[in-house]
């Protein structure tokens, strides 16, 4: 196992990657920007770097300063969290090349899957079902038209290296797909370093559920059932939930087809497979994450495996110590995210909070890296803190949120809690009739 | 004002619990702040799922900043006037009875231990007396209603 | 379903009680003396009443004021927490008598609970172990130093009306019974209102090890396991685990017996019979508790069981919809009192909390009613919260502990919070050497 | 208000928990305020299960008021002085090789761009240059040791 692990990230995922490390035994280095000295990461960790200005280019996604971090303070191992340097493959083979273990997959996962159309490829020929589509990069106007009009509209034209929700442009006849053939390009081009698109058939009143994997070096794979993400504003996720309200038989589709994409890649570590799933239950892959996600607590809540934990611990060289049939899945869990942003016109609302009280009592778990007085710097995300609850049933779940957020005390920003509160309140929601564009339906 | 006043305006803040000091001159202001206390708003009792979703409203937690919420609106009476609390849990009312007269009316003049009125608590009458000689200046409990304890229910301005 | 009820308690459990009536969709009603209108349960509840001025015999204690509050504000049902009124026989029949729904046992049963004489009788009826002595009061010397000498010393003289490690006393040999007789009968009365006293064995190195019990008004019993609450101060439980670390052929011993004595008196509500537990795993019945625990958290990790909404839905008169073998116990918990008192002389450090920050993440449960800011106040007991992990074994518990406890940040009081950690780190805790006597003796 | 004024008004903001002063002339109009701030100790490193039950002690919360615990000691340098701090992570070296003189030692005058010392990084040599002319008043780091980004490794009294 690593003596010492430096942790390349901020926030509630440093915090989160922190208290694993702690409970695995391992010390913890932070590296963090001038504008995070004041954060629970690196008061908590012990041992914390400054690598920089608050700008991230400067100080989060400074590759050489981090190594440089690692190099001064002796750690072994770099935890990438969620965004910043996670999915860049580059990052994971200097690593490499420099003798740090980059907790997470290799480099050349990180690659595949970071190429949606690479990802699309391996997907289909792990016989994991896609979606209807160009499968392949479209290079003119020509055969955009030609492929769009062989799948039929509405479809969706992509980046090939977008994902996460950004790089795509839904299209509803000949007419847009010419107005914005050009457009899209150099989008992409701007946004990704590549005029690579493709196009996909639009999946209407799609759900997005993914599944959780998990490998190990030794082949491995194990699958910690799915999570349902379709509560999602600007194609950012805000309120997700395991186990999704799907039949079984669905259920089991997606479980395997996640499986059967990591078992043919040869994966290793945590990464989650991301499916649409449309209103007759057909699924489709969309994406393979190859970090932790925001949302993995639900999935820890359900299943009672430390995510974070495993990911060092395969990272070290472990093996898997469960089989499939030793994951149990009990009772139902939600996680809401609490952004520091107007929760009718979504803009971001940094600044100090105030006063801080944090619901409790059982069930509930809070993953957040703020506390009363602390500054919310205007540089980074607007997430203050994740709220986790877990209760026998779905609708159990939901009283529990009801009475979790609505004891919830944030003041000094504006917040999400009122827009949670309102979503857990709503029929469609309770009943389950949901889809990634119902909530902006709603608003 | 003298820079050595300032001064010790410092200090004075520096050694104290306030927080902010705000002064002006002529038509004179002066403002002081203590620390913030905690502002939480009851929570809005619980309904089960509505049938639409609301369009986001009522945050339910206060958005502004403490200083200007009066924790205890009731208690700012004016400081002359004596107020009579109830000393126990119950229903208040004005009369001994449904169909008698009330005890006292606002304007009436009270003596010290007189009757001001009823707090029933689990069957048993508790008569409320006056700890003045006074004028009822406000009865500000309406007959039948519930108190709790230390509720006011009577201002009354003393009388020599 | 009850549609209002009155939380008769003040603190946490008034919290954890509004918290599981939200849940259940049930109003709650707090009553508060003048000392808590700041309280976090004052503020969470729907509604609030004051009954009385900070001394709890005039409010918490007044059980006149508290049913009045029942009466103006309609609440149908009261829920007593511990403490207080909780183990008031006259208090539950009084209930009764108005008409209002006492969340608990029967008075009757409070009442032969109450009496520790009862109890054991009650005990050795259902054919539970039962800690060699008198078994009836003792009226006199002789009598006393004849019980003595045929159970051997040591022997513990106890007041009937006692419990909850009040009016006991060690007594090593005849002279020291003899010098100790009458005033163990005149602090009996003065402290339980009766002279009764008996004489039972001093088990030595024992563990006090309770099994939680819950049963409904149509006979079913269950037991949700057992709770090891060895570390001690003073008598007062520090430190509780679940399960406990025991052999498995002792803890089916104790399921069953408190089982036996639920079934016997024809218990209703939660209960917790508990026991002390020798070197060679003899169990010995000491008394029952006829309310909710302290630490009862530990019970509802391993179980998922929520025992605050039972003795809700209970005393309702709903039939509990499991039967025994429903009941799965999952993983380890532990429970760490945090009192606002210096951790190395024990004093009581009432006083403002100018900084809080409570421990996240994974595994990690507070039962807390404070916040940033609030003043303890002098005249109630000195718990300011309960944190509660739960891990897969006892080690991971013992680790998710020091790392919970080491990132809680309580200023302005001190706590015991370093106890904890000490604790947690001593290697007889980490091996599960400890008894009753563990603590004190290494302080 | 002289120049002298404001430096004393700074300086005792300064030297205080004031957080803000605001002053305004004439009408005049006068605003002081502070602000608390966070104390969190550094926990001390987890070490697995000792053999002995310690005393309970050293509560790793610190137990005082936050307001006298300064936040960042290092930051206290007399102002007239230049800080020269550290661009980057790295290794700071005092000479470009092991066996070479240190670039500079206390007391000696730089000029402005002189190199002052060495922060590798990943294997490159970052040469460090003095901002200002003047006197090297303290080498604040170690030969060998790790510095952070920001950290202060000279202080040099300027000459004009």
């Amino acid at each position: 196992m690593f003596k010492r692990v430096l942790v390349a990230n901020r926030g509630e995922i440093a915090l989160r990657i922190v208290r694993a490390l702690k409970e695995l035994g391992i010390e913890s280095v932070v590296v963090f920007s001038e504008a995070d000295a004041d954060s629970l990461a690196v008061k908590f960790a012990d041992k914390a770097v400054c690598i920089g200005p608050p700008d991230p280019s400067q100080s989060y996604l400074n590759i050489q300063a981090i190594l440089s971090a690692c190099n001064i303070t002796g750690a072994e191992a770099v935890h990438p969290g969620y965004g910043f340097l996670a999915e860049n493959p580059s990052f994971a083979e200097l690593c490499r090349d420099v003798g740090v273990v980059f907790i997470g997959p290799s480099p050349e996962h990180i690659e595949v899957m970071g190429d949606k159309l690479r990802a699309i490829k391996a997907a289909k020929e792990a016989g994991v079902s896609v979606v209807p589509g160009s499968l392949d990069e479209v290079e003119s106007l020509d055969e955009a038209l030609a492929v769009a009009n062989d799948i039929g509209y509405p479809v969706m034209v992509k980046a090939a290296f977008g994902g996460g929700g950004r790089g795509m442009r839904l299209v509803k006849n000949d007419d847009e797909l010419e107005r914005v053939w050009e457009a899209a390009r150099r989008e992409a081009v701007a946004g990704f370093g590549s005029a690579k698109v493709y196009i996909e058939k639009f999946i209407e009143d799609a759900r997005h559920i993914e599944v959780q994997v998990i490998a190990d070096k030794y082949g491995n794979v194990l699958h910690l059932g799915e999570r349902e993400c379709s509560i999602q504003r600007r194609h950012q996720k805000l309120l997700e939930e395991a186990p999704a309200a799907i039949p079984n038989s669905v259920r089991k589709r997606l479980w395997s087809d996640a499986v059967k994409l990591a078992e043919h890649v040869g994966y290793e570590s945590a990464g989650t497979v991301e499916f649409l799933v449309d209103r007759d239950g057909n699924h489709y892959f969309i994406e393979m994450n190859t970090r932790v996600q925001v949302e993995h607590p639900v999935t820890e809540m359900i299943t009672g495996v430390d995510i974070v934990k495993w990911q060092v611990m395969i990272a070290a060289g472990e093996r898997l110590p469960y089989t499939q049939d030793d994951i149990k899945f009990s009772g139902w869990a939600m996680e809401f995210r609490i952004n520091a942003e107007d929760p009718t016109t979504f803009t971001p609302s940094p600044g100090k909070i105030t006063k801080l009280v944090f619901p409790g009592g059982p069930g509930v778990r809070i993953d957040s890296a703020v506390y009363e007085g602390y500054e919310i710097p205007p540089y980074y995300d607007s997430m203050v803190a994740k709220l986790i609850v877990h209760a026998d049933t779905r609708i159990d779940a939901i009283k529990r949120g009801i009475r979790a957020l609505s004891e919830t005390v944030i003041d000094g920003v504006k917040t999400t809690v009122p827009l949670h509160l309102a979503v857990l309140k709503d029929e469609d929601f309770v009943n389950g009739n949901i889809s990634v564009e119902w909530l902006e339906a709603r608003l | 004002m003298e820079l050595e006043d300032i001064f010790r305006l410092i200090d004075a803040v520096n050694s104290s619990k306030i927080t902010e000091i705000e002064i002006e001159r002529e038509g004179f202001r002066l403002k002081i702040k203590k620390e913030k206390e905690l502002v939480v708003q009851q929570a809005p009792p619980q309904t089960v799922p509505s049938t639409a979703l609301p369009a986001p409203e009522v945050p339910q937690i206060v958005e502004e900043k403490a200083d200007d919420t009066p924790e205890e609106a009731e208690e700012e009476f004016p400081p002359h006037l004596e107020v009579i609390r109830s000393p126990i849990v119950g229903t208040f009312y004005r009369a001994p009875s449904p169909d008698a007269p009330p005890y006292v009316e606002e304007g009436d003049i009270v003596e010290k231990g007189q009757v001001l009125c009823i707090v029933e608590a689990m069957k048993i009458m508790n008569e409320i007396e006056s700890d003045v000689k006074g004028r009822i200046v406000k009865i500000l409990v309406e007959n039948g209603q519930p108190v709790e304890y230390g509720q006011p229910l009577f201002l009354i301005e003393p009388i020599p």
